[in-house]
């Protein structure tokens, strides 16, 4: 068996053997569940690794590498086609990496533990399988395999905030029972499902015009589509995958999900499923739509500052701690499809990398509010505070990811954000630059903010909190393996943009957009 | 006026009027009593259609096997809830208007369709034919049929069976 | 790789070494003092190596790449060494060492892990500094930048517990953060216009004439409100005076003699650029005077020790810009090195009187010169120094940077800093009187520090005399060249300062009551800080905090409540909707015979 | 004599059943109104396969007979069900479908 061609199926699939292991072997034994869950996701891993160590980086090599093609439906041109090129390849190792400390930031989930590992893993499989998939039949499968296990996720294992119904739209938000897990898990698959229908037309659009025998990715990009087609379709892709990728107006499913989310689905959700929208417009929007792309681009890039900018704003207004990070993540996505909608080569390098980048961040924002809503209970600002002296660890984790999330050098964040004010700077719309350093701004005031009332000054009065616990073994694996990727990223963008540039130079090449 | 447009027209006349009744008659045994005639009747309109075997199967299984049934259905019924079957019709101004709009509907299309005004000679044995078909061209289906006669057997077994 | 490109990577990589081995082995780093060890041990080694490469005289360029792309890398990282740089690489080692050295002292009561916490903190501190001070282009300067920032921010927040210190650590942050978005933006406007990030490029660019230098004075200007934030210029000098909430010799080191001295080093780094565009020189140079005599006032109404020799810090930092704002490269960088020094020096006396007595408050001490007579001969030195006295060495640089302000033709700039130098001299004796003679009365058994702590404080003076030795025996500063008049006219007026200063606190001829009455106005806006800091509070509050509260609000209750309000109306059209389901199999008939109507009529349909 | 108006008996047929199916209240009369319906489309299965001279007609009335038979028995025995549970055959009552 030649690793080459079948690495990439080995790492979609391990986690998906894991959850049927889980189901059928280890019922009632949680540790044997975790055990499982932990080697399946290490293999892929390990295997995400060995992927990025072969990954020929010359960039005239075939630019879709581990390639595999089975076929599956051949009357109707469907085929089980996988390959990555140096976007997905970071990506693929991004979800690896996140799904991997995912499990370890949720040792403790206790109740139907079986079930709830078997679910994130099948949503894992799905998530990688997006990223690989060169069939865009077998695209929309992976990708409505990652999306619809979050219903019961956070159903099942969420949380529930208080929101206060009020204004013009109250009743509307007391009929349907805001702030509660049940709401925010409605809302989120609701919206994503909006969002693959529009996908799915999409999608079926094109299969039509390029003559209805090939759902292949790489035979569809040999096909010229009509400028008009291109116009709609690339709209479709760009709302579709947008939802998502939490684009202004119709991110708001993305602060109630990921707030009421139990932690590994957060991790899981905010870090990899939100790029996956972004790699959606990437992948098939700009692959496939040049023309399409060039009549949108405006529109894309100044969503994407208000979303930047919006985004801070409402960070800074919340006071629930899990709220903050999810509109961080909002502001954090407009900086992904700016650098896209940029269509120079430092501004989509800076997308994908910040892709990866806010991916690792959030998933290490997004494990440590799980551990301090674990052992503090609460997850209001406002009535927290001076917990630096109780759980330094998790204060020192928290401000490095604070400090990646403003962008600040030699983490991740700054060099994906850099590039993207290079590139907003290089686009036609040079005025892109301002709302983008704005929002970074906005950014240090609030997660500094953040920072300072939790865990700075001193433990508020009431003995609420004490003896608050820091964090331990399994958490520890996770906490320390995010931050090494963020500072070795910061150090070293090079890693990851040898890669990354390799396949978006023929992307911008294939736009007209280089020089 | 041929004999046959005389048998069809007296046929037409008896299988309509009984049909009322059936959906007319308060007393539900009589409306039984009126579908036997009607399907008799039916019966005789395969006949001037050269379906005999048709005709025959129509009076045996229907007129014979469905009549006894639902006769057999009231009286256990009656028996189980001690009293005499009335049955009414209620919105019968709704249900004759939509039942109306249905007939002129249907009916004009047969109006407007292309018909043919005579019927081809009849060619060899129908009977025949409908055996040889039945066991060649049609015999999956024929089979599938007993299958859910099958079905129906065991599930009116299971409806009927007595409450444990 | 040649000579001087290891000891540069030596004196960058020592430092480094020592944090990852704090940050990473977290048993060291509990030790605490065995932490402070590594810490001075690797600082020791980059002052070593700092001052060979000094004394080498060698110049060297390194780059790698660091940001690859697709026509060879967009930016590197790398060493520029040139004289400028070794200078203040000797400064940066040396004033490190000797604060980490202090330290020692200093903080001998906090517990091991905070021990070791603030050495992984200053050795990151270390490796940040000499790193922007040898870096070689716009980009890594700038990543180092934001690094001492953060170490900024860390140190002031050592006492993470009290809430001043966690408040004045974030306003550090943020207020520089505010000069380093123009600092970025700058920098990404100039890639846009050059390509390049690269010092020595963009000097060959300026140089003969490629990089168009219209619009190129909005580009600088930008660079040069990073120096604003970080070289506490007017207006966002507020966060200088509280970040002295941290501990006194990380005040010492970044407050007052290597970070906030980054902004100097960055113009004078891209001095060739600014050159291009006078206008925004000149705004520097107003800038910088007015700063100073801004500050000088300021201090002359402070009770806290530590919060005059900030005052006085910005307002040195002031003289330094207006140096190089009317064109004084030299005279600029050189009060930068000599600040540095009598500066530090300052600081570390105060930590030694503050750790002596227990308090901030010159109020509440006096007479402390008998008492601890070797810190009060230090700060007497440092004193003097700063007030620009012959020949200690802050006269011969005070007198270069007037010389240059007047030869540059900046004639308002130079009559401010004049009147600086007597408020300087008058606010610095007055802390000098009222700490160590005057009438008041300190508590407890104040006595001379350790020899740890005393040890950089006796170096610090011995160099500050040094250097102004050696320059009185040399005859002259750098290039002070300005008129005959101007040392005799700023030596006078900082006597007269000190003579006002001992007629006030010492003597008490005139109350300080009197003077503050006859400048009242004056007297209540020092004390306001010129309103300020009520005004960044007040659109900190009413702007940001404000709008964010209204864009919270939008979200949560017209754009999501939008949301709400569709998937409200649908549940209700729903429920309406439910009641035709009568359950009833002959209702659902009527259905199907309209369906059956529908179909007839619409096949029939023209 | 044509095909016409065999057809338009069988609608005269088929409108009369689906009126009894429309009004009747008791289920079995539904029923018979069923049945009238089914025998409406024999009427028409038959006389087009005269006319057609396609035996298939036959062959798909004699399904559909058999299959009527089928259905009637099946739909008694749960009339006789719903009577002994629910104690009534009136359609009105019979709503669990109600939503």
């Amino acid at each position: 068996m030649d690793l080459n061609v079948w690495i990439l199926s080995l790492i979609t699939w391990m986690p998906f053997v894991g959850a049927l292991l889980i189901m059928f072997t280890a019922r009632h034994r949680p540790r044997a569940v975790r055990l499982i869950a932990a080697v399946a996701t290490g293999i892929s891993l390990l295997l995400s690794l060995v992927a990025y160590a072969r990954f020929d980086g010359d960039v005239d090599a075939a630019r879709f590498q581990f390639y595999q093609k089975v076929a599956l439906v051949p009357p109707l041109g469907i085929s089980y086609e996988v390959g990555a090129d140096g976007i997905g390849l970071v990506l693929v190792l991004l979800t690896a990496i996140i799904i991997f400390a995912g499990v370890f930031a949720s040792w403790t989930v206790e109740t139907r533990s079986q079930e709830f590992y078997a679910l994130l893993l099948v949503l894992v499989t799905g998530v990688f399988g997006v990223f690989v998939s060169l069939d865009l039949f077998v695209f929309f499968l992976f990708y409505e395999l990652a999306v619809l296990p979050m219903y019961l996720l956070i159903g099942i294992w969420g949380s529930s905030a208080q929101i206060r119904p009020r204004g013009l739209f109250g009743w509307a938000m007391r009929e349907t029972g805001v702030g509660s897990k049940e709401y925010a898990a409605m809302k989120l698959t609701l919206y994503l499902l909006l969002g693959s229908a529009f996908i799915l037309v999409g999608i079926l659009a094109l299969y039509m015009a390029a003559g209805g025998a090939s759902f292949s990715f790489l035979e569809m990009e040999g096909v010229a589509f009509d400028p008009v087609l291109q116009r709609w379709v690339f709209l479709l892709f760009y709302v579709g995958f947008g939802i998502l990728a939490g684009i202004w107006p119709l991110h708001t499913w993305s602060p109630d999900g990921h707030a009421s989310a139990p932690t590994a689905v957060s991790m899981l959700h905010a870090g990899v499923l939100m790029k996956l929208g972004a790699y959606g417009v990437v992948r098939l929007g700009m692959g496939l739509l040049p023309e399409g792309t060039h009549d949108w681009v405006p529109l894309v890039g100044t969503i994407a500052t208000i979303n930047i900018v919006y985004g801070a704003l409402s960070a800074m207004a919340q006071t629930d701690l899990k709220y903050v990070i999810a509109y961080s993540s909002v502001s954090h996505m407009g900086i992904v499809l700016l650098g896209a909608a940029t269509l120079t080569e430092a501004g989509l390098n800076g997308s994908v990398f910040q892709m990866f980048a806010h991916g690792i961040m959030t998933g290490l924002f997004f494990a440590l509010v799980g551990l301090v809503y674990e052992k503090a209970h609460s997850r209001e600002i406002f009535r927290m505070g001076g917990f630096g002296r109780m759980m330094p660890g998790i204060a020192t984790a928290f401000t490095i990811g604070g400090l990646s999330s403003l962008g600040l050098p030699a983490t991740a964040g700054f060099v994906a954000e850099f590039l993207t004010f290079l590139g907003a700077w290089r686009s036609a719309h040079s005025w892109w630059l301002f709302p983008a350093v704005a929002g970074t701004f906005l950014t240090a005031i609030y997660v500094l903010r953040v920072v300072k009332q939790i865990f700075w000054g001193a433990v508020p009065a009431g003995g609420e909190f004490h003896d608050l616990p820091d964090a331990r073994g399994p958490e520890w694996v996770a906490l320390v393996l995010l931050i090494f990727v963020i500072v070795l990223f910061g150090v070293a963008p090079g890693i990851a943009l040898g890669p990354i540039d390799t396949a978006t130079v023929p992307l911008l090449a294939r736009l007209g957009a280089l020089p | 006026m041929s004999l046959e447009a005389a048998g069809f027209w007296g046929l037409a006349l008896v299988l309509l009027a009984s049909s009322l009744a059936v959906v007319l008659s308060k007393n539900l045994f009589h409306s039984v009593l009126y579908l036997a005639l009607a399907l008799v009747a039916t019966a005789g309109v395969f006949l001037l259609l050269h379906a005999e075997f048709l005709a025959a199967v129509q009076i045996l299984l229907y007129a014979g096997g469905v009549i006894t049934i639902v006769v057999f259905a009231i009286v256990v019924t009656e028996r189980l809830v001690g009293e005499r079957l009335n049955q009414t019709n209620r919105g019968v101004a709704a249900g004759g208007l939509v039942s109306l709009a249905v007939l002129i509907a249907i009916g004009l299309f047969v109006m407007r369709a292309p018909l043919p005004h005579a019927a081809p000679p009849v060619a060899g044995d129908l009977t025949e034919a409908i055996g040889r078909n039945l066991l060649t061209r049609y015999v999956l289906p024929f089979e599938l049929l007993a299958v859910v006669f099958l079905a129906a057997l065991l599930g009116a077994l299971f409806f009927a069976r007595k409450e444990e | 790789m040649n000579d001087a490109g290891t000891l540069a990577l030596a004196a960058l990589g020592l430092p480094l070494c020592a944090f990852v081995l704090l940050a990473v082995v977290a048993p060291l780093r509990r030790a605490g003092k065995a932490a402070g060890a590594l810490g001075i041990a690797a600082i020791g080694g980059a002052l070593v190596a700092a001052l060979v490469l000094w004394r080498s005289g060698q110049g060297v360029e390194l780059a790698w790449s660091w940001l690859p792309a697709e026509g060879g890398p967009m930016a590197t990282v790398g060493i520029l060494v040139d004289p400028v740089a070794a200078v203040m690489l000797v400064l940066v080692a040396l004033v490190s060492f000797l604060v980490q050295l202090y330290s020692l002292g200093y903080l001998e009561h906090e517990t091991g892990p905070a021990l070791g916490r603030y050495y992984a903190y200053h050795s990151l501190f270390a490796v940040s500094m000499i790193g922007l001070v040898l870096a070689g282009n716009f980009l890594q300067m700038f990543i180092f930048w934001e690094l001492v920032g953060l170490c900024s921010y860390l140190l002031i927040g050592f006492w993470y517990d009290k809430p001043e210190a966690a408040r004045a650590a974030v306003k550090a942050f943020w207020t520089t953060k505010v000069g380093d978005l123009g600092f970025i933006i700058g920098i990404v406007l100039l890639w846009g216009r050059a390509g390049t990030f690269t010092f020595s490029e963009l000097f060959k660019m300026a140089g003969d004439g490629t990089l168009a230098p219209d619009g190129l004075g909005l580009v600088m200007f930008l660079i040069y409100l990073g120096a604003v934030g970080k070289s506490a210029q007017f207006p966002l000098h507020v966060w200088l005076p509280d970040a002295m909430e941290g501990p006194t010799p990380v005040s010492a080191l970044i407050h007052a003699a290597t970070m906030v001295a980054a902004g100097v080093y960055l113009v004078t780094r891209a001095y060739p650029l600014f050159l291009l565009t006078p206008d925004v020189l000149a705004l520097i140079g107003w800038v910088g005077a007015f700063t100073a005599l801004l500050a000088a006032v300021l201090g002359l109404v402070q009770a806290d020790i530590k919060r005059v020799l900030a005052y006085s810090t910005v307002s040195q930092l002031g003289y330094m810009m207006a140096a190089l704002g009317a064109g004084a490269l030299g005279a600029g960088f050189f009060h930068l090195l000599t600040h540095g020094l009598f500066k530090a020096l300052l600081f570390l006396g105060a930590g030694a009187v503050i750790h002596a007595v227990g308090t901030n408050d010159v109020w509440r001490m006096g007479r402390l010169g008998g008492a601890m007579p070797q810190t009060a001969i230090v700060f007497l030195v440092g004193t003097l120094a700063l007030a620009g006295i012959w020949p200690l060495a802050g006269f011969f640089s005070k007198d270069a940077v007037l010389a240059g302000v007047w030869e540059g033709g900046l004639t308002v700039p130079f009559l401010m800093l004049a009147l600086t130098v007597f408020l300087t001299a008058f606010y610095m004796f007055r802390v000098v009187f009222l700490v160590f003679f005057g009438a008041g009365r300190a508590e407890g058994h104040p006595h001379d520090p350790p020899v740890s702590m005393s040890l950089p404080l006796w170096t610090l003076a011995g160099l500050t005399v040094g250097v102004g030795g050696y320059f009185a025996l040399r005859g002259g500063g750098q290039e002070g060249h300005g008129p005959g008049w101007i040392p005799w006219v700023s030596s006078a007026l900082a006597v007269a300062g000190i003579v006002c200063a001992w007629v006030t606190y010492q003597k008490q001829a005139v109350s300080a009551e009197t003077l503050a009455r006859i400048f009242a106005p004056l007297y209540t806006a020092a004390q306001r800080k010129f309103w300020l800091d009520d005004f960044y509070g007040a659109v900190y509050r009413g702007g940001f905090l404000a709008l964010s509260r209204l864009v919270g609000w939008v979200d949560r209750y017209l754009v999501d409540g939008l949301v709400n309000w569709a998937s409200a109306w649908t549940l209700r059209v729903g429920d309406r909707l439910r009641r035709i389901q009568t359950g009833r199999a002959q209702d659902y008939l009527y259905g199907v015979a309209f369906g059956l109507l529908l179909v007839i009529v619409w096949s029939y349909w023209p | 004599m044509g095909l016409q108006p065999y057809l338009l008996l069988a609608a005269c047929l088929f409108a009369i059943g689906l009126f009894g199916v429309l009004t009747r209240r008791n289920a079995i009369g539904i029923l018979l109104g069923i049945e009238l319906m089914l025998n409406a489309v024999n009427v028409n299965l038959v006389a087009f396969a005269r006319y057609a001279a396609d035996p298939a007609g036959l062959i798909f009335a004699l399904f559909t007979i058999s299959i009527t038979v089928a259905e009637v028995a099946l739909g008694l025995a749960i009339v006789i069900l719903i009577f002994r549970v629910r104690r009534t055959v009136e359609a009105d009552r019979l709503d669990l479908l109600k939503g």
